[in-house]
């Protein structure tokens, strides 16, 4: 017994003395931040870059495609040269669907692989797990989804569209069709939840009325009672931030309940070709979504991005708004680093502002100010082949404002 | 009111979804004590043969009917295997069962991602299946619904006159009463117990059918849907049908309601601390086979 | 050992299973320090009697031990009162060792400061409960390891150390030599010295050898009540045991309902 | 009820044998020091010296998911009480840990960043205050997830729910947890959690020196709770605990309250998980619902298994292990740690149920020469339910 009780005594101590001896030389919250940020190695003749996408758990649906589209541009950029005569090699690896293992992984990546940029996350919970990661290592995460706003981080470039670049036109394009109450149905996470604020915001300033709001928990097939109350609300329309398995049963219960996409149309705005396909035109036809970019795209630029990722990936294989962001994303990198004329992340992010390129979904320009990417809206519309297409967009290329600071109506939202 | 009625029968349709997914397990586990983590899987085997039927058979109405025993097949020898190579090692330690099944649905999930990769997959329904019936007063029954609720109440029927009359059926019963005495009289147990399990897989199967009418078809289907399942067996009772008739759409109803007054969250959580206090009441679950080892 | 002893007075008891009654108006008395020996055939609600004893199935009527009812009182309560039981298939914890097992069955008293402290040395009763049932030399042996009759031994001596006044035991000697019989019947008559004992057995040798007075059940009624002899020559017991052959030595093998 | 005899040969136990002390009482206490002592050299010595600091902190996680390991190998390997639960109490001590960095960095006075952008609150929500006080928020971090366990406990346990409908409940309880912390975004941070924490008690969590020290905290605690466990373990409560297992009705019977013995124990794995959920948060940065749901709640489970259920250090080697294994194995082949996780489930709980363990004791008895009867011995289970 006098043992046991010695070696609890020596294992407190020894907790204690540890601590405090280092405790003594380690930073306090107050002190200035000095730790410095960890330098890509670049010393060869080839530079790495993260790709962090779920390639397992329930996001591997959607991130795959991201992380393909990736590698095509990556593989583009070597064909023609590489990065400031560098070849591009990327390191891979798996957030599991899983937010902590999205921090521990970029951790990974920028410590360990000592990477010049990462590319990937596709959750917002996933990137504001990784965001104070890249901002202690002062890295750089492209991210390459539409999301809620509301977030400007110096060292995350957003090639997605924020809110005033897909929902803002969207609830605009719905106004100008004479749609004059709303029903919202969503997810239960960030997205949605913040999106639907805006709406509801929108809708006061716009003289429309928000029938109902309803939030299903992430990956719920369930839709019996939603649907039920969409349908007795007798909405114009309805505004759906539903992500991923949701918005299959969402569309089967939907159609089954009589509804149709004259009689209440749906705008969605986490539906892109790839969603089409798992839920079926059967369900779909009809339906609209708001992004920045379609298949159907007109422009040169769009028709050789579709045919090299169906040349590489499967003729069956359609392209979607994330996939065509994160391709961007990869070329967005490589000319701010060539402006630069160094992997530097510092001077990369100098270098950044006002950096166009000649994207599928238009040209893009990159706004130094928030990190986030001037982009057409586009309204579209799901045809019985699976395809969208556009039927409205907003002319030019829209300034992103992810606080929504240029919208009286948006006062109270940040 | 055409709401309230509305909702009423979407809690009676919830509820058929969660007979059809418990009624197999209700075999297995209520019968066998086997908690079979997998479950979930083999409704998702049933779905992706729907899928699998659909690319030889394009009229969408008879790749359902074809599906639905070629799904009880292909998931009740999935069920065999199982038991087989596995679970006949863990009769004598059910938790086990637990983590071992646990185990064999990542693999099956992984191979159906590496299999038909990890989008979800579509498959057509026959257009009967996607209207509804409009009754007077506004009220709308949806077909596919309806199909499901007479999918589950055949399936009911059929698995209690199989259990009554068959010889495999009484064979079944006597396991489950005393399988000991079972097997000093002559009934080949572990054949029993291979059947009873081909049958409550192969049931899951036929789940997974009906579910390609209302959700996704995807690897991780199965996970959502487990604990539901497992839960209106456990507040059912073992060893007879009649709790998890009476349980599932019991529960159906609940949620509904609850969804309706409140949120589908909230309404979740309802669900459980109803399940909670239930078992507080009768720990054994709603019915169970009075049999002196339960004591 | 100056506890008082004390009687087993069950009055007009009932149990009922969906329906089906398995004990169906029993009265009996237990005399103190009696060892009482309870039989029938198969079915005739023996286990679900001594089962209603202890708490382990809801009954009606009444079970007095001493002066205090325990019909209506939780499992653990009335082990505190002091009655204990043993059950058909051995239950000693099979990867403890012996003196582990004793030292749990005494110590149902024990504060929670005694409990989260380790054991040190062989508490009294346990060392007197081991020389009782002859397995001092098997202390620290696990009882998984036990043999069949040396586990019924254990059992029996946890009961002692649990320091019950009432022993119901069932069917210790089920297959069981004859050598461990002998030596189970010498230990219920040291026992039954200041305790009362109540066995359920089907093992007519050894009830002729040991028992004091004799209980037959049938269908969940009292039949015959007597000594050995008394109830050996009703015609009752005969007309029911005919064609139930009960020889000594036989381990009964069928279920008992 | 069956009297029909089980042939005791083929009816295997369930559950791994319980150690025994090999020699006398000195030298196992030696040889437990001696271990304690290598120990605590390899977390705090050798460790730190062949790590990086990234490699470090991922030492440090893992360390955590050890602690809640060790609580369970109480809970489910010596109690029987399978805890299909445990990232309810992971979280509940995460989050009070987490809401009190939350309220430090954001000074006196102010609320956290993710409520005024979500949430868009006025004042601080009530049942937050308390938590900008260490006193309250410390503590909480053990006695919360305490307070629930023996709640969810005395109910289901005083109604002898237990095997598979236990950890059935548990389960729901974990999936119903999450559904509550996420409908909540406001106040909780909804799926995203309470992410980007700063400081930790006024130091710098940026800063690598800073990182270590959490770490040697986690190493440190995590020594003790093995000490505690190992007591525990060796008590008469934890003899007893092992009789509740192995036949709670016998338990009964001798004048127990087998609820009882078994709440204490639920209840101290409740208080592992909750401390281990506080330590996660300063070695990670993060608590989210994505790590108390039913996946994270499962694979606490399999650490526990694949290292020896009924064993002192099993459940702490295993756990480490296995995360280990799935940090290595998803960077050189991710997408494929699925199957191998999946497998490890399945050949270790149908094949070797007494884990990694029962093969060092397969070792050891070989060396002994049999001498003493070994626990391997297929014991029949005591079948008292079969009264």
């Amino acid at each position: 017994m006098t043992l046991f009780r010695g070696r609890r005594i020596l294992a407190g101590a020894m907790t204690l003395v540890a601590a405090a001896a280092l405790a003594a030389c380690g930073s306090k919250t107050t002190d200035a931040n000095t730790s410095a940020g960890v330098t890509a190695d670049v010393s060869g003749d080839t530079v790495k870059v993260g790709l962090l996408n779920s390639l397992s758990g329930t996001m591997a649906i959607s991130e795959v495609t991201v992380r393909d589209s990736i590698m095509l541009a990556i593989e583009e950029i070597n064909a023609a040269g590489g990065v400031l005569g560098k070849k591009v090699q990327p390191v891979g690896e798996d957030g599991a669907s899983d937010w902590p293992t999205f921090a521990e992984k970029a951790e990974k990546l920028i410590r360990e692989d000592r990477v010049a940029a990462v590319f990937g996350c596709w959750t917002s919970a996933s990137r504001k797990a990784v965001k104070p990661v890249f901002e202690k290592n002062k890295a750089l995460l492209f991210y390459p989804v539409q999301y809620e706003g509301l977030e400007q981080s110096p060292y995350i470039f957003y090639t997605g569209a924020t809110t005033n670049q897909q929902i803002v036109p969207g609830l605009d394009y719905l106004k100008a069709q004479g749609a004059k109450s709303l029903y919202l149905v969503g997810s239960d996470y960030v997205f949605p939840r913040t999106a639907n604020k805006i709406i509801k915001a929108y809708a006061e300033a716009n003289g429309m009325t928000v029938l109902g709001e309803d939030y299903a928990p992430l990956g719920s097939t369930e839709f019996g009672t939603i649907t039920n109350k969409v349908k007795s609300a007798g909405a114009d329309a309805v505004f759906n931030t539903l992500n991923g398995d949701s918005n299959v049963a969402f569309f089967k219960e939907y159609k089954s309940a009589g509804l149709t996409a004259t009689s209440m149309p749906v705008v969605s705005v986490s539906i892109a070709e790839e969603e089409v396909k798992s839920i079926g035109t059967q369900y779909l036809e009809g339906q609209l979504t708001a992004w920045n970019y379609y298949q159907t795209t007109p422009g040169a630029a769009n028709e050789k991005f579709v045919a090299a990722y169906k040349a590489k990936y499967g003729a069956d294989k359609p392209t979607s708004d994330p996939m065509e962001a994160a391709y961007v994303s990869v070329y967005l990198w490589k000319a701010m680093v060539e402006k630069a004329g160094a992997f530097d992340v510092e001077k990369v992010r100098e270098a950044s502002d006002g950096i166009t390129f000649e994207a599928p979904e238009g040209l893009v320009t990159v706004d130094g100010a928030t990190q986030h990417i001037a982009k057409t809206a586009r309204v579209g519309k799901v045809g019985a082949d699976g395809l969208i297409t556009e039927v409205w967009n907003s002319g030019d290329p829209i300034t992103p404002d992810p606080y929504l600071k240029s919208y009286p109506w948006a006062g109270g939202l940040s | 009111m055409t709401v309230l009625i509305g909702q009423l029968f979407t809690g009676v349709s919830i509820g058929a979804v969660l007979l059809l997914i418990a009624l197999g397990l209700a075999l297995t586990f209520g019968q066998m004590g086997v908690i079979n983590m997998a479950h979930g899987e083999f409704i998702m085997a049933g779905a992706y043969t729907t899928y699998v039927l659909q690319q030889v058979v394009t009229v969408a109405g008879w790749s359902l009917l074809v599906a639905l025993p070629v799904a009880f097949l292909v998931a009740g020898t999935m069920g065999v295997l199982l038991e087989i190579l596995l679970i006949r090692r863990l009769y004598a330690r059910p938790l086990d069962t637990l983590l071992v099944t646990w185990g064999v649905s990542l693999i099956l999930q992984q191979l159906a991602r590496d299999v038909f990769g990890s989008p979800n997959v579509q498959t057509r329904a026959p257009e009967l299946l996607t209207g509804n019936i409009a009754l007077p007063g506004g009220i709308t029954v949806a077909n596919n619904r309806l199909f499901i609720l007479a999918l589950a109440g055949g399936a009911v029927v059929a698995l209690t006159v199989a259990l009554r009359v068959t010889p495999l059926g009484r064979r079944i019963r006597a396991v489950v009463q005393n399988r000991d005495l079972a097997a000093v009289s002559g009934i080949a147990t572990a054949r029993v117990d291979r059947m009873t399990f081909f049958i409550g897989s192969g049931l899951a199967g036929i789940a997974g059918v009906a579910l390609t009418l209302l959700g996704p078809i995807g690897p991780t289907m199965g996970t959502n849907l487990i604990i539901d399942a497992f839960l209106v067996v456990v507040v059912g009772g073992i060893g007879q049908l009649k709790g998890t008739v009476i349980v599932a759409f019991g529960l159906g109803v609940l949620q509904a309601t609850g969804e309706y007054l409140t949120t589908l969250s909230v309404a979740k959580v309802m669900v459980f601390v109803a399940i909670v206090a239930f078992l507080q009441w009768r720990p054994q679950g709603m019915f169970t086979l009075r049999t002196r080892s339960l004591a | 050992m100056t506890e008082q002893l004390y009687g087993l007075s069950i009055r007009d008891l009932r149990v009922s299973f969906d329906g089906f009654t398995a004990v169906d108006g029993v009265s009996l008395d237990v005399a103190p320090g009696d060892i009482r020996f309870l039989i029938g055939p198969n079915g005739a609600g023996k286990t679900t009697l001594v089962d209603a004893v202890t708490g382990l199935v809801k009954a009606t009527g009444s079970v007095r031990f001493g002066d205090r009812e325990l019909l209506g009182r939780p499992v653990h309560r009335i082990s505190r009162l002091g009655v204990g039981r043993t059950f058909q298939t051995s239950t000693v914890f099979e990867e403890l060792t012996v003196l582990q097992n004793l030292d749990i069955a005494a110590g149902a008293r024990r504060s929670w400061a005694t409990l989260l402290r380790r054991r040190h040395g062989v508490p009294d009763e346990v060392a007197e409960a081991l020389e009782v049932i002859g397995l001092a030399g098997r202390a620290d042996q696990l009882a998984g390891t036990l043999a069949h009759g040396q586990k019924q031994w254990l059992e029996i001596g946890m009961l002692l150390v649990q320091d019950v006044r009432l022993l119901l035991l069932d069917e210790p000697v089920a297959g069981m030599s004859h050598e461990e019989r002998d030596a189970t019947g010498q230990l219920l008559e040291q026992v039954s010295q200041d305790r009362t004992v109540v066995v359920i057995e089907h093992d007519m040798d050894f009830l002729r050898r040991f028992a004091r007075t004799v209980t037959v059940l049938h269908a969940g009624r009292v039949l015959s009540e007597g000594t050995v002899a008394q109830v050996q020559a009703d015609p009752r017991v005969q007309e029911v045991y005919l064609g139930h052959p009960v020889d000594a030595g036989s381990a009964p093998t069928a279920t008992e309902a | 009820m069956t009297t029909v005899a089980r042939d005791p040969a083929t009816d295997v136990d369930p559950t791994p044998p319980v150690e025994k002390p090999a020699a006398g009482p000195s030298r196992h206490r030696f040889r437990a020091a001696a271990g304690f002592a290598l120990g605590a050299a390899l977390l705090f010595a050798v460790a730190p010296l062949v790590l990086s600091d990234f490699r470090l902190s991922l030492l440090a996680k893992y360390l955590c998911v050890a602690m809640v390991a060790v609580g369970i190998g109480l809970a489910w390997g010596r109690g029987g009480m399978l805890a299909l639960g445990q990232g309810v109490f992971f979280g509940l001590g995460g989050y009070a840990m987490a809401m009190h960095l939350k309220l430090a960095d954001a000074g006196p006075g102010n609320m956290p960043d993710f409520m005024m952008l979500y949430g868009q609150l006025d004042e601080l929500p009530l049942w937050w205050r308390p938590f900008a006080s260490p006193w309250f928020a410390l503590p909480a971090t053990v006695l919360l997830p305490m307070a629930v366990a023996f709640v969810l406990g005395s109910l289901v346990f005083r109604r002898r729910v237990r095997g598979a409908y236990f950890a059935i409940l548990s389960q729901a309880l974990a999936a119903a947890m999450v559904i509550l912390l996420i409908g909540q975004q406001g106040t909780t941070g909804g799926t995203n959690g309470l992410t980007d924490i700063q400081g930790f008690f006024g130091y710098d969590l940026d800063d690598p020196v800073n990182q270590r020290m959490v770490y040697f905290i986690i190493a440190g605690i995590l020594l003790a709770l093995l000490a505690l466990t190992r007591h525990l373990m060796q008590s008469r409560y934890g003899e007893l605990l092992v009789a509740v297992r192995d036949g709670e009705e016998r338990v009964r019977f001798l004048g127990y309250d087998p609820a009882t013995v078994k709440l204490v124990a639920y209840v101290v794995a409740a208080g592992m998980a909750g401390l281990a959920g506080a330590l996660f948060v300063p070695a990670v940065g993060i608590i989210s619902p994505a790590l108390i749901g039913i996946v994270p709640s499962i694979e606490f489970v399999i650490g526990v298994a694949v290292g020896g259920r009924a064993t002192l250090l099993g459940p702490v080697l295993g756990a480490v292990a296995v995360a280990w294994a799935r940090t290595a194995l998803s960077e050189r082949f991710p997408g494929t740690w699925t199957y191998l996780q999946g497998l490890l489930f399945v050949v270790v709980v149908a094949f070797l149920p007494g884990g990694l363990a029962s093969l060092v004791g397969l070792a050891r008895r070989r060396t002994d020469g049999g001498r003493r009867p070994g626990p391997l011995v297929r014991l029949r289970r005591s079948r008292v339910e079969a009264g």
